[in-house]
């Protein structure tokens, strides 16, 4: 298979783009995402290809949106909605947990609802609105898969996983990740796509066990050859790539051989996705453990504006070395 | 319609009888008084249009031909209910009859009415949607995202609202700063009709025009029908904000007796068919309240069914892999239902 | 003092009657709270008292009354806000996290709102859209309040402190305690206040420490009496009645000398409230623990109408029972 | 009036500078070309009306005549903001001169300015309400529920909306099924007027005539200020969505030089004092500059500061309790600011 290196933007337009190409039942709507291009430029350039029956220019209507995506997908297309960051995903949170969640179910698996909500998550001195990050609120509702890739090959395969599978996903992007490059294999869909649901051991090792997803996964891989360098521990690095359904077995495998375990992620400590995935692996593993599950996440506080103040509160490889020392 | 609008009082009947004995539980919301606006719409409306109603939703299955029998059943949360007992009362459904469901958040199938008129216009079918929802629901901001991308993109979906004077206990004038609902679809120059729903033939004119409408390209319709329920907003209301004085003055204008005399004053039929279709009806509820009673309960385990249509074990030795459904369209119900 | 018997209903109902006599600015909004008496019938009869200025029927517009009641509270009010259930707060969610526990932090402490958030949260075949709670979202916000009363007592004095807090507080009942009665006591409202923040020992105990809040903390101390009669286990029931800050010494404490726990919930396993909190508490008293802390929680699954299935859903006294013995 | 507009213009030219130099982070939203609009309609209004708008607010901050020293130092996130570096350009406010602030999710503080309206109703006071959005903001619901609930309730507030053509960018057109937003008022049976929002003396009358009818106890009422922002909608935009034939246009229609001829025209001012009181803004807003740049970062040992109004520790020994605060307005900037 060849390989190309490309950024992690151009890894999901292309999936995008495929996708479309290869299936006319899909359709992209959201804020700005035509003439504008995308907040972050993701969806450039595929209104002229594809029109604007196909890509979508909505109004500032995050409810509506998810909604009118859900009536699209019962009607028989398959939209990929773009909210424009997670903070505004809130406005749209009833339709994401009470419809797109709930009908396959509640209507006794008459139909389905395939769609994509993609949105992004991040910081960069946006004020506290607009720094939020809510996976762990969507990863506990029954109904939904979310999906965070941390490189621009899984942003690639896991979108067009997304966009083949029959239930709502919620696939988040990193603003932070856009720009970076990595290599992305080219050829038939098929063979691109990453499936849903499966982690991949990033970097193995034997003494500590370190889970991230999404941007946390950059950090924790360069915190792991800091370790090494600078302490000569050896760290084993999971990308959870899927937030829901969780693939414990490949983390339970790696738990059982390390016996710690440091937790990554950058919502709120509490109540955030870490906590959950605590509470889960405690209960799997809480024989193997040699010492308390360690967490990385953001401080408890709505994140400021200014760069000093935030600076020092975004979760960073820092405080995973940090996390990992104090396992040892 | 007569038969339809007997079905569904009769229906109510017997559900709120059996709510009472405890054989349903939960919210139980009857639409009795409002029969004409169901059946005069989805008479007006073709077989293969597209149906989505509020909560209070048997008229609507009823109205669209679904078995009272699994009606029923689902209100008794059985097996054998339209939705296998997992919806209740609230969410009755049946995707093959494009009845596509009762929604209990109060507005949120208004979006999603516009996006499947949208799938329908983009794959180029004739279909309509017929969206009903009620007077309180316009006081929502999703009843305003959904109309505006209604009108933006020159749908075609039929926005019917039910005006019976409430939304649970409050009044028309605590909800809105205007009686007339079709006021509110000015905004978005959508194009309305005001309609007496406590008459069926009134209903069927209206929606029919307004079907045309949609059909011929020319983007939404809003429908208002002026009703009133003649029961409790639900089961549980006791109804203390609105006077027993009014209650009796639209009582006097049931929909049934009034289209019953009105075909017996056209000769259309005769008053001992009448009473023969009450009686007919009758029996089939009675036949449908033995059904959900002796209809088996679901088994628990088969509770984590439809959770997902494809679902992705995850605990065990491995991750399953499914393979990948090339097709989606398989489990999708609007497939199916073409 | 004295002490009435009353249901939780005229408990919450007395705490709000007694704090509009005393204070003018406190004002009641909400869906069908007036003429209606409130879907749980709790603001029964107040609209008579105190007038349509100060009980509020509003439109179906749950974003909007809580925006609106936020920008009464900056106006000088302190609106107490009826969302008719919790599962309708999801469309006020952007209201409640980006509005209400942002502004104090966001424009630098220069006003706060003053307001809290009445909501319902129980089942009893409501269907998958209307048996949700969510209080481990709330819990995770900084700027919010997270109060969850047991009993009638608490209902009174909790609510009364809720009113007079300067920060946003979401008071969430529940639908199958509302009949349940209790003794409260009577006298001024500074004698009847229960402090936010503060759990309560609802039992004493040696072998296992039950952590439960709202109903699950009357299921908790049923099945501690089932669990001393049958096997003699003693069990240390607490009441956590705030979630958001949490009373970490007094669980601490507890855990220090059963060294067994057991956290209790109606939320979903995955991301409820108990994740986050066995996170917290394994790290505070992971040498304490000689067990996995165990949790019962709802199964994840959007609970089904059918009454045959919500029975085995829900969570009970028994799986309590059930959780204890796994420990021993 | 004048001043305040070339104060606005020559601060969002050094912020604008103080951007491409990394000073200030984020989103900047410059209101280049719309200076009239906060201008004029605060001029009109009395100077203990509250105000709010969006985030695109330093212009209302300015005309509101908060420090530029404070503003600039809130962009570049210091300790000597407005907000003390917390909230940015998106969050500016100055409570104490009832100017509640920018707000970033758009459309959300509507019904907050409704709240405030009923507010100052129920307290008798005669303090009117201005709430300031876009055209986009329009069409999310929230814009619904606001506007439904103040008419409802008959509330001194004033929505003005800003039409500058564009919701980032969206056109006009893809947002909205009406072009004149004034149309949406109707549907509340609100009274509005529509403005030129490059002129502001027009926006002036609007919103006098606006807040008088809101002070006399009459209600809401929506202003629509016709303008068009000169630059792109963020710092980040390339504005590939509009052509530079239609900027071209919209600049010569530059209410600053408008008012200045205007001005001249009618020996108001000379030629000379203009160009004076351009003089004097840039040097108070290179002093700005000056200010925020050499002005301390927030101290990182206060990051937990202003989380609540109230703290609860709840991790140490015990919980330590505070007073009850029995006048809770004590914390209360609404009541600090009359
Ligand atoms: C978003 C939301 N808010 C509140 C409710 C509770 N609720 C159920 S029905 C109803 C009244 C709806 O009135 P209307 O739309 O007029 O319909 P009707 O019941 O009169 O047919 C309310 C408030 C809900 N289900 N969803
Ligand atoms: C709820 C929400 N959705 C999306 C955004 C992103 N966003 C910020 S400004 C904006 C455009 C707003 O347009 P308009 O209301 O016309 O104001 P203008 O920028 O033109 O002044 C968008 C989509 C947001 N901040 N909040
Ligand atoms: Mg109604
Ligand atoms: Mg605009």
């Amino acid at each position: 298979m060849t390989m190309a290196e490309v950024t992690y933007r151009d890894a999901v337009r292309s999936a995008l783009r495929e996708e479309m190409e290869r299936n006319d039942r899909i359709i992209l709507m959201g804020e700005s995402i035509t003439g504008y291009g995308g907040s972050y430029a993701v969806t450039k350039g595929l209104v002229d290809e594809f029109g604007p029956k196909r890509v979508m220019e909505t109004p500032i209507a995050e409810a509506g949106i998810v909604g009118f995506a859900v009536g699209a997908a019962m009607g028989g297309l398959i939209p990929v909605a773009e909210l424009m960051t997670v903070n505004f995903a809130l406005l749209a949170l009833d339709q994401i947990v009470n419809s797109a969640a709930k009908f396959h179910y509640m209507f006794g698996g008459q139909f389905s609802v395939p769609l994509v909500v993609r949105t992004v998550s991040g910081f960069g001195q946006l004020g506290p609105t607009h720094s939020q990050t809510f996976e762990g609120w969507f990863a506990s509702v029954p109904g939904l898969k979310v999906v965070m890739p941390a490189t621009p090959a899984d942003a690639k395969g896991l979108l067009l996983a997304s966009m083949r599978d029959p239930d709502p996903v919620i696939f988040i992007e990193h603003s932070l990740l856009y720009s970076t490059r990595g290599e992305v294999p080219e050829g038939p869909a098929a063979s691109v796509e990453v499936p849903i649901g499966k982690a991949r051991v990033a970097r193995e090792g034997s003494d500590v066990t370190i889970i991230g997803y999404s941007r946390m996964l950059l950090q924790a891989l360069h915190a792991a050859e800091v370790l090494d360098r600078e302490d000569g521990i050896s760290c084993e690095v999971i990308d959870l790539r899927t937030l829901r359904p969780l693939d414990y077995p490949t983390l339970v495998n790696s738990v059982r051989r390390t016996h710690r375990l440091v937790l990554c992620g950058e919502d709120w400590r509490t109540g955030g996705f870490g906590g959950s995935l605590l509470s889960e692996l405690q209960d799997r593993c809480f024989d193997d453990l040699d010492a308390p599950i360690q967490r990385v996440a953001m401080r408890d506080v709505p994140l400021p504006y200014s760069r000093e103040l935030e600076r020092t509160l975004i979760p960073s490889s820092e405080h995973i070395v940090e996390a990992v020392r104090r396992l040892s | 319609m007569y038969r339809r609008m007997v079905q569904i009082r009769h229906f109510e009947d017997h559900a709120a009888e059996a709510y009472a004995q405890a054989k349903v539980g939960g919210f139980l919301h009857l639409y009795i008084g409002e029969e004409a606006v169901a059946v005069g719409a989805l008479a007006a409306a073709h077989p293969n249009d597209h149906v989505l109603g509020h909560y209070r939703d048997h008229g609507y299955a009823l109205a669209r031909g679904c078995d009272p029998k699994r009606c029923m059943a689902e209100l008794f949360g059985r097996e054998t209910g339209l939705c296998h007992g997992r919806g209740g009362s609230m969410h009755l459904a049946e995707a093959s009859r494009n009845f596509w469901g009762g929604y209990a958040i109060v507005g949120s199938h208004i979006p999603i009415g516009a996006g499947m008129a949208y799938a329908m216009q983009y794959l180029q079918r004739e279909q309509v949607v017929l969206d009903f929802f009620g007077d309180g629901a316009t006081g929502n901001g999703i009843f305003h995202e959904g109309l505006n991308m209604a009108a933006l993109w020159d749908l075609p979906v039929v926005f019917i609202c039910e005006n019976n004077l409430y939304g649970m206990g409050a009044t028309l004038a605590e909800e809105s700063p205007v009686k007339d609902m079709i006021i509110k679809a000015e905004g978005y120059t959508m194009p309305s009709l005001q309609c007496d729903g406590m008459d069926v033939l009134s209903v069927y004119e209206a929606v029919q025009k307004a079907t045309e409408h949609c059909r011929s390209g020319k983007g939404p319709f809003f429908v208002e029908a002026l009703t009133y329920r003649f029961r409790g907003h639900s089961m549980a209301d006791p109804e203390l904000y609105r006077d027993k004085e009014e209650v009796r003055r639209w009582r006097a204008l049931d929909p049934i007796p009034r289209f019953g005399q009105f075909c017996v004053d056209r000769r259309i039929c005769s008053e001992q068919e009448l009473a023969q279709v009450a009686e007919d009806v009758e029996q089939e509820m009675l036949e449908a309240v033995r059904f959900a009673g002796s209809s088996p309960w679901p088994d628990p385990s088969t509770i984590d069914k439809w959770i997902y249509a494809k679902p992705i074990a995850t605990d065990g030795d491995a991750v399953v892999e499914q393979p990948a459904s090339a097709e989606v369209g398989a489990v999708h119900g609007a497939e199916a239902a073409r």
